[in-house]
């Protein structure tokens, strides 16, 4: 069975979703733990091969035993195997925290709701463990469609947002498989290792250009890079929390994957950094949107919508780390990926767990919190200070990487950017905790009654998840060395200094 | 195969695209988007693509313009462009 | 927004335009997508899996795990459609049509109540959209039988001639829709009810994925389909020619069902009550 | 003038493709009634559907299905006689997965018509606004 | 000569007060709290203590705990001038609680178990930044003192707690994070590593102007040593509960502020570097600005804890221009100074508090009379003027007369005349409030023979801390060893 883990990643939620489905008709208690046992698989299996890739190195497994160009391969190395480690593992615990707003928010629908859930971490996991570029865009298309599904139950503006994110989808992704044609007709091949080694007398060929391009374009759709990013904060703000807090977290950090391993695997540094030229341009773009997410982020009154701007902030944090170019910047841009993972999903989370308890997100409703909610509020400003980039959180060590990238690069703009944002999102957070900390709670406030209104936590489920990942980003950032050392530095080609 | 025959289908193909998303009345859209879908399936045949062309005519020009027609039948006919 | 658009569309057009400037020119046998990878399938196909349809061999064999997903690309829409729209809870219009079968008369009864649905004499009519055309109904019911035979037939003669599981699939599922459309909703929904063509929606992409799954446990890789050698008595080349046919199989089931599904629910706007 | 021709015909398929698929971002990007847009968005991935049969096409080859008689022992299989397949299976999922993505936009449709009774994008971030 | 030990002694210093957080926070009575908070401050001491021999030996000690970055790990490691600072925050953590039961309990605060947990927390930091071998672990625990000090800070939970908090956060944050990061990050950049190393590791670096940048970014960055202009939290952050005021802002904050200016003027760039860049000066201009600046604003000053932050914001710069001097002596007489404005400066806030706490008076001008109503208090708050002014019998003046003797080993007169000038403001400022307090008639009569003297609690360690500033002056010896240990190393 050890051999076959790449492919059970993958294939466990996948037949684990039709019996959901199938038990969403019958019984549907059954649906969650279903659910669970299967992520559970996932997790251990991806666990187990991260510790296989660190062992012995590149992992490739081949589906239908066929050959890598004529058949698909799953290629599993230093690059991709921790971010299947995080995917897996927080739609694990999210599927866990959440299990109990989602009997509330989806009644009779459980079955699907959790087919859906489950269908969409698949498709995240398959376009993370995979090595054939069109197979990609397959798996792709299964997250967003079930992302789609998923967001447009929300409350409000829901639908309208995620039909407006099936067209802004529909252009990346179609952007992308218009890219994987153009390479196809240069090279005649499918598979990325298999293209990258026909690229390179190519380089200069205005289609190989254009592909790079129209790719990269698409990709950045997907994950929202400024100003491509006109459908996330409304798809994202208006979601149920238990599928915000699954999305927002994942979908970008894999789109930013997708972007480094097409970067790194497909086209290969010394197109990319070197025939492209398009570095500086690239990474002032990812300049604008980490100017424009933090200051956008300080106009929002509610605390979701903060967020999803902050996620803005982030995805340009990577592509601009990522663009630099050199090795600093490429580590803190994988690192951030992991981290930001974490560090978003814990704000999501807790938002969810507030959500729950007091009904909005606005800044009037979070009076009083850390009276009412204090171990949330923990976890929250925990989650907060990563954001910031406190050390020891996880969060400081890949903005360590990130600006030492750009000082080492000589893109100052890049480095004031990074420090810029994280004033901003310390007077974000800051204004947040103030309001929970300060403003006594407003249900009180009319009761006249002098103080100490009772605690009101969320259910233990979802306030013992939060703190799990709360405590996962203080051990990250304990660890950050050895995932650097191990893991990290391994997957960035020796070319890149 | 007869390049004049392609480009005559190709250029109805570019009409009908464009009648799809010009004509103000969103059932008459359907039809034209299915008559694309159609001279699009016989454009794919000329090619020599078959599968691809049986496809198309099931889908595109088959079950794609029966789920337009129902969603229009549930919402609206009327359009502004 | 006009202008906006116009201006994407000419820079992305002129862009792309300015590409296919290096294409390799239409059709050329030397340009490399077709001289890289496909001239194996071409060559090889006949001999590896016995299929001569290549587009059926690649697509459930080589590129079997595309397929595998495309299939469920599919699935996952019709689970999302049937959660997007679907509202439980048979509230019946106000006031119901029914119609005297014998002589046509319309009748027009207030209250949810309404007749009972299974009486010989009257049959209910949605209140949107009353047609009555014999014509229509009686053809539609005589040529159903002939477009279901021959959507098997295309799902069975995939190995040899265009087609297979998907179109056969389509054209299933399209029947089924034509026989809503022409008679009305709810005699399609007594042939297929809702939860068996959820069921069957599920086990059509579960027969797909388990016969993976199967290879699996019998010691070789997933999807490979020459393991089941052993289980079916053939050889390899064989088995992989019988493990194309499970699999259209599947996704000829999987297709149909969804094709339904969302129909279903998109033409009843999730009610399952009147339909189109 | 003939050079002209043979490079017309060389490349209009492409020409065509890219006319179609920016005729469907056009729509995606400026209609403002939903379906429309839907209908664009499926141009769209239609065109570019067209433009991977295009890379399969092949001058002076059959459909991709061997002939293979009774004495196929010394029948050789030669791959310049064949069009490409691979971007035939290709395509057959980018079909499914258009036809996928409709149903779920479709099905989005609805439901915006459902909350907001109109399908024009102005008017239902008028009544946005309002209320 | 110099051994190297490893040992999670340092871990264990760092982490005990750590450990009890939970304990706190669980434990329903307030005495079964207070007592833990005493277990675990004594625990605290006694193995800083049990390091002093092997450090005074020229020893080290080592631990790491995680690895980081390579050249910057998360390492503890002590070395006099940390355990100079450690055992000074140790020690006075077991007397501010002592006087902490008093205060609060006087006052019957609100959330007092927060309050005890947050200042755990923020000793654990003091300790740690104390301990660290790397700038990078500095930086780590100086953040979180930070965040750990800001619940202590806006205690009060009300507007002007609120807007104290929100300058606090502003100017100690963003200067760390605008500043401190990425002076940290170059400094990476051309050093490979973050370790405090007696030459320094900047060594290789020529650019004079880059390094002024550098080291400004530095003295600026660590702006809990409240060198003006960034100063302004010190007077704000005087809403805390006067404990929290003592501890933290006489001892605990500020003294981790100028212990970091230290530690990079040390270990960072190192003495011969700053010597040959003549950059030295610099600072000493800074410092000696802000010495007469924050002087001159005590004096106008009308609220005692006002006056005294202010004198602390001067007191403080001593430190810097001790070590700024770059002569031996001056930078002796600096890092002593730690431990005797230490001393001084908390008899003085514990004093403000006993005052408040018995008979809620704040403004100076109300104190007239006071020293007969509070005998004990006063006379302690005599001691504490005389520490932070410089004057025998208190440890105050060994600290003054080493940075004095300093100016002359660094031929810097000018400063000698700064230290003198500043003597006599200091002078200036205090020694009025005790004369009222004692030779005034008081402005309400009718209090005028009842002796209230603050609780037990309250009185019990401020005349220890007072006694202390005595006992330094006949035996300073321990400091200066230290002191004198890390300048030579």
């Amino acid at each position: 069975m050890n051999a076959q883990m790449p492919v059970l990643i993958v294939v466990v939620p996948l037949l684990s979703a039709f019996a959901i489905a199938a038990a969403g008709w019958f019984n549907r208690r059954l649906c969650m733990p279903t659910a669970a046992a299967a992520l559970g698989v996932a997790t251990l299996c991806t666990l187990g091969l991260l510790l296989r890739v660190i062992q012995d190195g590149e992992v490739v497994y081949r589906l239908g035993g066929w050959a890598a160009p004529w058949g698909i391969v799953y290629r599993v190395d230093f690059l991709n195997a921790p971010v299947l480690v995080l995917v897996a593992a927080i739609a694990l615990v999210n599927l866990v925290a959440t299990s109990r707003i989602v009997v509330e928010e989806f009644p009779g629908k459980e079955g699907a709701f959790y087919a859906l859930y489950v269908l969409f971490v698949t498709g995240l996991l398959g376009m993370v463990v995979t090595g054939d570029a069109f197979n990609l865009y397959v798996l792709l298309e299964i997250a967003s469609i079930t992302g789609y599904a998923l967001i447009a139950m929300g409350r409000g503006r829901a639908v309208l947002a995620s039909l407006n994110y099936v067209f802004m989808g529909t252009i990346g992704a179609c952007f992308y498989l218009l890219g994987i044609g153009y390479l196809y007709i240069m090279t005649g091949s499918l598979n990325m290792t298999d293209i990258a080694s026909f690229l390179p007398p190519l380089y200069s060929s205005k289609a190989v250009i254009t592909a790079f391009i129209i790719i990269m374009v698409g990709v950045w759709l997907k994950m929202a890079l400024f100003p491509l990013h006109g459908w996330l904060p409304n798809a994202y703000t208006y979601a149920p929390s238990s599928v915000s807090s699954l999305v927002a977290p994942l979908m970008t950090k894999v789109m930013v994957y997708v972007m480094i391993r097409i970067i790194l695997t497909v086209f290969t540094p010394a197109f990319t950094f070197r025939a492209l030229g398009l570095n500086q341009a690239v990474v002032w773009l990812a300049v604008a949107a980490i100017f424009m997410g933090s200051l956008m982020a300080l106009a929002q009154r509610n605390l979701k919508r903060m967020l999803t701007y902050i996620l803005i902030a982030e995805v340009g944090y990577m592509v601009g780390g990522a663009w630099l170019g050199n090795r600093a910047g490429l580590t803190g841009a994988v690192l951030h990926i992991l981290n930001d993972g974490l560090m978003t999903f814990c704000l999501f989370l807790a938002a969810g767990n507030i959500l729950y308890r007091v009904r909005g997100l606005n800044m009037e409703d979070l009076r009083g919190l850390f009276r009412k909610m204090p171990f949330t509020m923990g976890g929250f400003v925990i989650g907060a200070l990563s954001i910031i980039g406190v050390p020891p959180t996880c969060g400081f060590f890949s903005k360590w990487y990130l600006i030492l990238g750009g000082i080492q690069a000589g893109h100052y703009g890049f480095v004031v950017a990074l420090l810029f944002s994280s004033l901003v999102n310390l007077i974000l957070f800051f204004r947040i905790i103030e309001v929970g900390y300060f403003e006594p709670h407003s249900e009180h406030r009319h009761e006249g009654q002098d103080h100490a209104p009772s605690m009101e936590e969320a259910p233990v489920g979802m306030v013992v998840s939060l703190l799990i990942v709360a405590s996962g980003l203080i051990l990250a950032g304990l660890y950050a060395g050895d995932i650097v050392q191990r893991v990290v530095n391994l997957a960035i080609p020796e070319s890149i200094v | 195969m007869i390049w004049q025959l392609d480009l005559l289908v190709l250029t109805l193909v570019v009409l009908c695209g464009i009648g799809a998303i010009m004509v103000r009345d969103l059932l008459g859209a359907a039809i034209l988007f299915s008559a694309y879908s159609f001279l699009m399936c016989l454009l794919w045949s000329i090619m020599g693509a078959v599968d691809v062309a049986f496809t198309e005519a099931s889908v595109g020009a088959g079950v794609s313009t029966v789920f337009f027609i129902a969603a229009v039948f549930h919402t609206t006919r009327r359009t502004k462009d | 927004m006009k202008t906006i658009a116009l201006i994407i569309v000419i820079i992305t057009g002129s862009f792309l335009l300015y590409a296919t400037v290096d294409f390799p020119s239409w059709g050329d046998p030397q340009s490399p997508a077709s001289t890289h990878v496909s001239p194996r399938y071409i060559e090889r196909t006949l001999e590896e899996t016995s299929v001569p349809n290549v587009v059926t061999a690649v697509l459930a064999d080589y590129r079997g795990f595309d397929t595998l997903f495309e299939t469920t690309v599919i699935f996952a829409a019709g689970v999302a459609c049937f959660f997007l729209l679907r509202a439980f809870g048979k509230e019946r219009p106000a006031t119901g049509l029914y119609r005297h079968l014998l002589t046509g008369v319309t009748v027009r009864i207030k209250g949810s109540a309404g007749l009972p649905d299974d009486m010989e004499e009257f049959e209910r009519i949605d209140t949107l959209w009353t047609p009555y055309d014999p014509i229509v109904k009686v053809m539609c019911q005589r040529l159903i039988p002939f477009i279901q035979l021959f959507a098997l037939y295309v799902i069975a003669h995939g190995h040899h001639s265009p087609g297979g599981g998907f179109q056969g699939g389509v054209i299933l599922g399209a029947s089924l829709i034509l026989l809503s459309i022409s008679h009305n909703f709810r005699i399609a929904l007594r042939r297929m009810g809702e939860r068996l063509d959820a069921l069957l929606c599920a086990l059509g992409v579960a027969i797909y994925a388990g016969t993976g799954a199967l290879c699996l446990l019998l010691g070789a890789n997933f999807l490979d389909y020459s393991a089941l050698a052993g289980i079916l008595h053939v050889d390899p080349v064989t088995a992989r020619s019988h493990g194309i046919l499970i699999v259209e199989i599947g996704v000829g089931i999987a297709v149909m069902a969804t094709m339904v599904l969302i129909y279903n629910n998109l033409a009843s706007a999730g009610k399952f009550d009147e339909g189109l | 003038m003939s050079d002209f021709f043979s490079h017309l015909v060389a490349r209009y398929n492409y020409w065509i493709y890219i006319t179609l698929m920016m005729i469907g971002l056009y729509a995606m990007i400026a209609k403002n009634n939903l379906v429309k847009k839907i209908i664009g968005m499926n141009i769209f991935q239609t065109a570019i559907i067209l433009f991977y049969i295009s890379i399969g096409a092949k001058k002076g080859a059959t459909i991709p299905i061997i002939s293979h008689g009774s004495g196929h022992e010394a029948h050789v299989v030669k791959a310049a006689d064949y069009i490409n397949p691979l971007p035939h299976v290709l395509m057959l999922t980018a079909i499914v997965v258009a036809v996928a993505t409709l149903g779920v936009a479709l099905a989005l449709a609805v439901q915006v018509y459902r909350q907001y009774k109109t399908l024009e994008e102005d008017e239902i971030l008028q009544k946005i606004r309002e209320s | 000569m110099m051994d190297t030990a490893i040992s999670a002694k340092p871990l264990l210093a760092v982490l005990v007060s750590l450990c009890v957080v939970p304990v706190l926070a669980y434990s329903r009575s307030p005495n079964v709290r207070e007592g833990w908070t005493f277990v675990a401050g004594l625990l605290k001491l006694l193995i800083v203590a049990s390091m002093v021999p092997t450090v005074l030996k020229g020893n080290r000690i080592e631990w790491t705990i995680a690895r980081f970055l390579p050249g910057a790990d998360l390492a503890l490691r002590v070395d006099p001038l940390g355990m100079l600072l450690a055992l000074v925050s140790s020690s006075l953590w077991i007397v501010t609680s002592a006087y902490s039961i008093g205060y609060m309990r006087g006052l019957k605060e609100h959330s007092q178990t927060r309050y005890y947990c947050f200042f755990a927390l923020a000793l654990s930091a003091t300790v740690g930044v104390a301990f660290s071998a790397n700038l990078l672990t500095a930086y780590l625990f100086y953040e979180m003192l930070s965040f750990a000090t800001y619940p202590l800070v806006t205690h009060h939970q009300d507007r002007e707690a609120r807007i104290s908090g929100r300058k606090y956060l502003a100017y100690i944050v963003g200067a760390s994070i605008g500043l401190v990061l990425p002076a940290m990050l170059v400094t990476y950049q051309l050093a490979g590593t973050l370790e405090f190393r007696s030459g320094g590791i900047l060594g290789q670096v020529n650019s004079h102007s880059l390094l002024m940048v550098l080291l400004l970014l530095f003295v600026f960055g660590f702006a809990k040593a409240a060198i003006m202009p960034l100063h302004a939290w010190l007077p704000a952050a005087m809403v805390a509960p006067t404990p929290v005021s003592a501890l933290l802002h006489a001892v605990a904050v500020v003294k981790v502020g100028a212990f970091c200016i230290l530690r990079v003027i040390t270990g960072i760039f190192g003495r011969e570097l700053l010597l040959a860049q003549h950059l030295g000066v610099i600072l000493c201009i800074i410092a000696s600005f802000t010495i007469l600046t924050a002087s001159l604003i005590a004096l106008s000053q009308d609220e005692l804890k006002r006056r005294l932050a202010f004198s602390t914001i001067s007191q403080l710069s001593y430190i810097v221009l001790g070590a700024a001097l770059l002569s031996p002596k001056a930078m002796t007489g600096g890092m002593v100074h730690i431990a005797m404005h230490a001393f001084g400066k908390i008899t003085l806030f514990f004093c403000a508090g006993a005052i408040y706490v018995a008979t809620g008076i704040q403004k100076i001008r109300e104190m007239d009379g006071i020293g007969r109503r509070m005998p004990i208090t006063m006379a302690a708050f005599f001691i504490g003027s005389l520490s932070v002014i410089g004057l025998p019998p208190t440890g105050g003046l060994f600290s003054k007369w080493y940075m004095a003797l300093g100016t002359l080993q660094a031929h810097q007169w000018v400063f000698l005349v700064v230290l003198l000038l500043s003597s006599l403001l200091n002078a200036a400022y205090f020694l009025p409030i005790v004369y009222k307090a004692f030779f005034c008639p008081p402005q309400e009569p009718t209090f005028e023979h009842t002796s209230t003297e603050a609780p037990i609690w309250c009185l019990i360690p401020l005349v220890i801390t007072a006694s202390c500033s005595i006992v330094l002056f006949f035996y300073p010896g321990p400091f200066f060893k230290l002191a004198e240990l890390a300048v030579l190393k």
